[in-house]
C-alpha cells in the first residue's frame, strides 16, 4: 500500500510542480509539504511509533478546539443550541473572522479542568450537538460563509438518553447535510477522530490532519475488546488498524497532514495554531472560485471514491 | 399464512448445537421449535408468538419479490485486504470462511427485482457474513444499487441487518458512511427514492449513514436498531437500561421509524409505497 | 368592510367569467360557489349565526383529518415521528394517492373517545409536532408531491414542556419552511383553525375553509378573558372578531369557502369528504403547471398582501 | 458605565403611582429606586442588581445607534378598524389614547441607522404601544424593513417586545405571523440578515413568527420568551412551573438562543455581529 501511495503521491507532486505557481508562496508551500510527507511514507513506521501518535492524540495538554478559535478567528461569535431542546456543551459552533473573512466554525470540545470535562462530556457529543452543528452548517449555506470544522472526539456518547434521541440517525443526517453544502468546506482532525462522532462534521471538500492526530473507526480499546477479546491488546489492535495520519494519508483518507510544533501540540499552543491556521488557509485558496455545485459534485466524488474496490478481472 | 404444521412444537427448547448455543429454528422468546420447511413457510416468524427470526439475503429476496424477477449485480466484488489486518486471525481468512458458510461474496447483495409488478432496485444485507459488517465491498454495492436505481429512474428499498463497520478494514471501513450518504444524496437530488427497512440487528455504521437517510423507515418488530449496542451502553454508564432499549418499538415511540411492519405484511407495505413514489422517481 | 369584499368579489368574478373555460367544469364550479358566495355575503350574520358556526367547528361528531384520510386517500401510509424525539399523535401525516396522483396530506387529529383524546392530546400539538409535520413538507418537496394540510387545532398546547422544547420557534420554522417549498400545497380548515397552532400549517398557495369551521387569534373564552375580563363573554368576543367561514372569506384570509353536507360536516361524513375532495381537487387543478419558483413567489405575495394597509394619503 | 448617583437609592420602594402599581423606577428585583436620568443614564439596569428595566422604542434606538444615524421610515402609517372592533371600549379609542402616550403611531419603529459605523435596517417593538401587540401596520412596517435591508445590502436588526397578535384585529392580526415570516424568507432568499435581539417580553405571534427566525437570536437577561404566557400555563395545567418558566435563561438552557447578552453589551455584540455578517448580506 505504501508502494501504491508513493506513485499517487508522486503523481500529485509532478501534477503541483507543472503549474505555473499562480498564487505563489502558498501553493508552494503545498508542494514542499507533499514533499515531506513523501520521505515520512517511504519508511513505516513502528508499532511503537503508532501508539505513540495515539497517545498524543489523547494527550490532555493538547490544544483544543476553543484553543484555536482564541488564536485564529477575530470577532468569535459563539452559536448556542439545537432549537429543538438542548446546547450540547461537547460541541461548540460560531461565526468568526477568519484572516479577513467570515467562516463558520464547528468543533468537538473537551474540557480542561473535572468541572468542564463533566460539563463537555470528555468531549462526546449528544445528538443536540449534532443538532447545533447542522444549524451552523445551514447557517454557513444561507450565507456563503466557509465551513472548518475541527474534529476532536472519543466517539458518540454510549449513553441511553443519546439512544433515545436518535444519535444514529442525527450523525447521519450530519454527513447528509455535510454533503449538500454549496460552501467551501475544510475537515481538520486535531486530535482523536472517533468514529461516528469524528465522521458527523467530516465530510468535507478537503480533509486535514494533525501530525499526532488519530483517524479511527473504533477506538483501539474498543477493538481490541472485540477481535482480541482483551481490551489490554489495545497497542496491537492500533497497529493492525493504523489510525495515525501517516497511514490515513496513505490510503487517501485526508488530503495532507498538518505539521506540528517540535514534540506535538501541546508543547506550544501558538505556533500549533499558527501552522493549523497556514494548512486551513491555504485549502480554502484552493477551492476558491469553485462554484457551489462544483463543490459539493467534487466532494461526493472524493468520498465516492476512496479507497475504491474495483471487480476482479 | 399457510398452514403451520404443529408437530415440532411438541418437542419444545430443541437440544442445543455445539458449543452450547440454543439452536437457531428455538424460538428465544417462547421456546417452541421448528423445522426448517415450517419456519421457511412462514416467512421466519415464529406461529406461537410472532418473534422474528433472523432471515439470510437470499431468503429475504426471495420473500419480497416476484418470482425470478431478480437479477442480481455487481456479484464478482470481493474483498481484499488493505491493511494486511491481522488480530488472532488473518482477515483475508475470515472472508473465505464467512464465503464458505454463507455462499456470498460478501454482506450485501444487490440487484433489480419487481415487487408486485413495480420494479425497484434491491440493496439486501447478510447478517451471517462478518456480522453484517460493512467494509468497502459493502458501500461499493450500495453506491452501485443507488446508481443503478437512479439509471432506471425506480425506487431502492434497502434491507439492513449489521452489527456496523468493519473494523478489519479500519478507517477505510470509517469512510463508508460518508460514501453510502453521498450515494444516497446522488439518488435523491435526481429524484429518487430510498425505501429503508430495518431488520435485526441495524446498528452502529449502519445506522449512521444510509439506513437512517430513506425517505421511509420501515422497522421489522423486535429488531434492534441503536448506534451503540445494549452491551456496551450497560458497561460505560452503569445505568440500568430500560427493558425495550435500542428496540424497534423504542425507536418508533421516540420518534425514530414511520413504521414497525411484520414481517408479513411488509411486502404489501413495499409494494404501496412502491406505487406512491412510483411518479416521484 | 362587506361592501368591499363584495366589489372584489364582484371583481374576481368577472375576470372568471371572462376566461375562456379552458379547463370546463372545475373551473365553472368555482364561479357558481363565487357566487353563492357572494350572495350570502351581502348579509351580515348575526351574533347567534357566528356562535352557532363556532359551536359547530367545535361539535365532537365532526370529520376529523383520518375521516377524511380514509375517504379520499388510497394507499394511505402514515409517517411517524419528528426523527428527534418523539411521535406527537396530536398531528397525523402520511402519503397517499389522491385522485390518482402521490400527495402529502398533514392533519391535526383530535380524538374520538377519552382514550384516544388523551393519546392525541385533544387536538393540541406539542413542538414535536410541527417537527413531524416539517419532516413530512420536506419529504413532499424532494419528490414534487403536492401538499395538502387538513387544520382543525384549538391552539398550540400551554405546557411546560411544550415550551421547553421550543413551541415559539417550532411554528415559526414549519412557517418558514413552508414558505420555501416549490410544490403546490392547499390548506384547509375543517373545525377549530385555532391562533399559532393552525397557522404552522396553513402557509398555503390556497386556503380553504370549510362552511362551518373557524379560524381565529385567540379562543374566544381568552379573548373574552383577556378584554371583557370574564371568559364567560366568549359569545360577545366571537360577535367582535368574527371567526365564521363567510367574514374570512370577506377579509381575503381564505381563498374560498368549502360546503358542507346540511346540517353541518357531522351530518354525512361521506358527502362532506365529497365536497372537501372536490374543492381540493379543484385547488389543485389552479395550481398545476406552475413551476416552484412560481409557486412560492405567489404564495408569498399572497401573505405579503393579506389585509394590508397603506400609508394614509 | 457613567457613575452612579448613589442618592435616590436611600429611600428604597418609592410610594406607589396610583392605582396601586410600584412606580416603574423602582426595582422589582432588588427594590432599589431611581431618578429617570439615573436609569438612563445606566442603559434602564439596575446598578444594583443588573435587574434589566424595560426600554422604550426611542430610547433604545438612541442606546443602540451612533449619534442621528437614525432616519426613520414608515412612520406615516396607522391602524385602522378592519373588524369596528368594540369590547368594553372601541379599538380606535385605544388607538389615539396609545399614540397620545407613547408618542409614537404604532408598536415598532423602523428606519435606517449607523451601528460603530456599520449601516444597518432597526425594527424596534415598543410595548407600551397596547402591549407591543402585533397587527396590520406592525407586520407592514417589518416587512418593509426586511425589505429596506434588502435593498440597500444591510442586516435588519429587530429588538421585540411584545405581548403576541392584537386581537382587536381578529384574524387579519393572526395574518401577519405568515407575513412577516414571507418577508424574513425574501431577505434570505437575497442573501440578507436578520439580527433577532429579544427583549422582555418576547411572547405568542411574535415569537412564534420573525423573532425566532433571525440568524442569530439575542435574549436580555430575565426577558420572557415564551409562546404562552405563565399564568395561562399555570391555570391550564395546574403543574408547578419551574422558577425561571419561559425565561431568557431557561430557553438558552434548552437550546433556543445563541446568547443572553447584558443591555450594557448590546451595542458592542450587535455592532460586532453586523461586522461578521458584512459579507453576507
Ligand atoms: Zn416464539
Ligand atoms: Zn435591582
Amino acid at each position: 500500500m505504501a508502494r501504491e501511495a508513493e506513485v499517487r503521491l508522486r503523481g500529485q507532486l509532478s501534477r503541483l510542480r507543472s503549474l505555473p505557481l499562480l498564487r505563489g508562496a502558498r501553493l508552494s508551500g503545498e508542494l514542499e509539504r507533499l514533499q515531506k510527507q513523501l520521505e515520512r511514507i517511504v519508511e513505516e513506521p513502528s508499532d511503537e511509533e503508532i501508539w505513540r501518535s495515539v497517545e498524543l492524540a489523547r494527550n490532555p495538554d493538547r490544544p483544543y478546539a476553543l484553543d484555536y478559535v482564541e488564536r485564529l478567528l477575530e470577532d468569535w461569535f459563539e452559536l448556542h443550541g439545537d432549537r429543538q431542546h438542548g446546547d450540547d456543551a461537547a460541541v461548540v459552533a460560531g461565526l468568526g473572522r477568519f484572516r479577513g473573512r467570515t467562516v463558520v466554525l464547528i468543533g468537538n470540545q473537551k474540557g480542561r479542568d473535572v468541572k468542564e470535562r463533566t460539563k463537555r462530556n470528555f468531549g462526546m457529543a449528544y445528538p443536540e450537538g449534532y443538532g447545533k452543528a447542522m444549524r451552523a452548517m445551514e447557517l454557513a449555506d444561507r450565507h456563503g460563509f466557509p465551513l472548518l470544522t475541527l474534529i476532536d472526539i472519543p466517539g458518540a456518547y454510549p449513553g441511553v438518553t443519546a439512544e433515545q434521541h436518535g444519535q444514529g440517525g442525527a450523525i447521519a443526517r450530519s454527513q447528509s447535510l455535510m454533503a449538500r453544502l454549496r460552501v467551501p468546506t475544510v475537515a481538520c482532525i486535531i486530535g482523536e477522530g472517533g468514529s461516528g462522532g469524528a465522521i458527523a462534521t467530516a465530510l468535507a471538500d478537503r480533509v486535514l490532519m494533525q501530525e499526532n492526530a488519530m483517524y479511527t473507526v473504533i477506538s483501539p480499546e474498543g477493538c481490541a475488546a472485540i477481535l482480541w477479546r482483551d481490551a489490554g491488546e489495545a497497542k496491537k489492535a492500533a497497529a493492525a488498524f493504523k489510525p495515525d495520519a501517516g497511514h490515513c494519508l496513505e490510503l487517501g483518507v485526508v488530503d495532507a497532514v498538518v505539521p506540528e510544533p517540535e514534540g506535538g501540540a501541546q508543547t506550544d499552543f501558538d505556533d500549533a495554531a499558527r501552522l493549523l491556521g497556514d494548512a486551513l488557509a491555504e485549502s480554502l485558496e484552493m477551492l476558491d472560485g469553485m462554484s457551489g455545485e462544483e463543490l459539493r459534485q467534487q466532494r461526493r466524488v472524493r468520498f465516492r471514491t476512496i479507497g475504491q474496490v474495483s471487480a476482479a478481472p | 399464512m399457510s398452514e403451520r404444521i404443529d408437530v415440532s412444537i411438541e418437542h419444545k427448547h430443541a437440544p442445543p448445537e455445539d458449543g452450547g448455543r440454543p439452536h437457531p429454528n428455538t424460538c428465544p422468546t417462547c421456546g417452541s421449535h421448528y423445522r426448517d420447511d415450517e419456519l421457511e413457510a412462514n416467512l421466519r416468524v415464529c406461529p406461537q408468538c410472532g418473534h422474528h427470526f433472523p432471515v439470510h439475503a437470499r431468503e429475504r429476496i426471495r420473500q419480497l419479490t416476484d418470482p425470478d424477477s431478480f437479477s442480481e449485480e455487481a456479484s464478482e466484488l470481493r474483498s481484499d485486504d488493505p491493511l494486511e489486518f491481522f488480530d488472532l486471525r488473518p482477515y483475508t481468512e475470515r472472508l473465505v470462511e464467512a464465503e464458505l458458510s454463507t455462499g456470498l461474496g460478501e454482506a450485501m447483495v444487490i440487484g433489480r427485482a419487481a415487487i408486485e409488478d413495480r420494479p425497484c432496485e434491491l440493496a439486501v444485507m447478510e447478517f451471517g457474513f462478518m456480522g453484517g459488517s460493512m467494509g468497502r465491498v459493502v458501500g461499493e454495492k450500495f453506491a452501485t444499487a443507488c446508481e443503478s436505481a437512479a439509471e432506471r429512474g425506480v425506487p431502492l428499498v434497502s434491507v439492513t441487518a449489521s452489527g456496523g463497520a468493519r473494523m478489519q478494514e479500519g478507517i477505510l471501513s470509517l469512510m463508508q458512511l460518508p460514501k453510502t450518504v453521498c450515494a444516497v444524496e446522488d439518488l435523491h437530488d435526481g429524484g429518487g427514492t430510498l425505501i429503508s427497512v430495518m431488520a435485526h440487528p441495524t446498528t452502529a455504521g449502519v445506522l449512521a449513514s444510509f439506513a437512517s437517510l430513506g425517505d421511509v423507515l420501515v422497522a421489522e418488530p423486535g429488531a434492534l436498531l441503536s448506534f451503540t449496542g445494549p452491551r456496551v451502553v450497560q458497561q460505560t454508564t452503569r445505568e440500568k437500561l430500560p427493558d425495550d432499549f435500542g428496540l424497534a418499538e423504542s425507536n418508533y415511540r421516540h420518534g425514530h421509524v414511520d413504521a414497525i411492519v411484520p414481517r408479513t405484511e411488509l411486502r404489501s407495505t413495499v409494494a404501496r409505497l412502491l406505487r406512491l413514489f412510483a411518479n416521484g422517481a
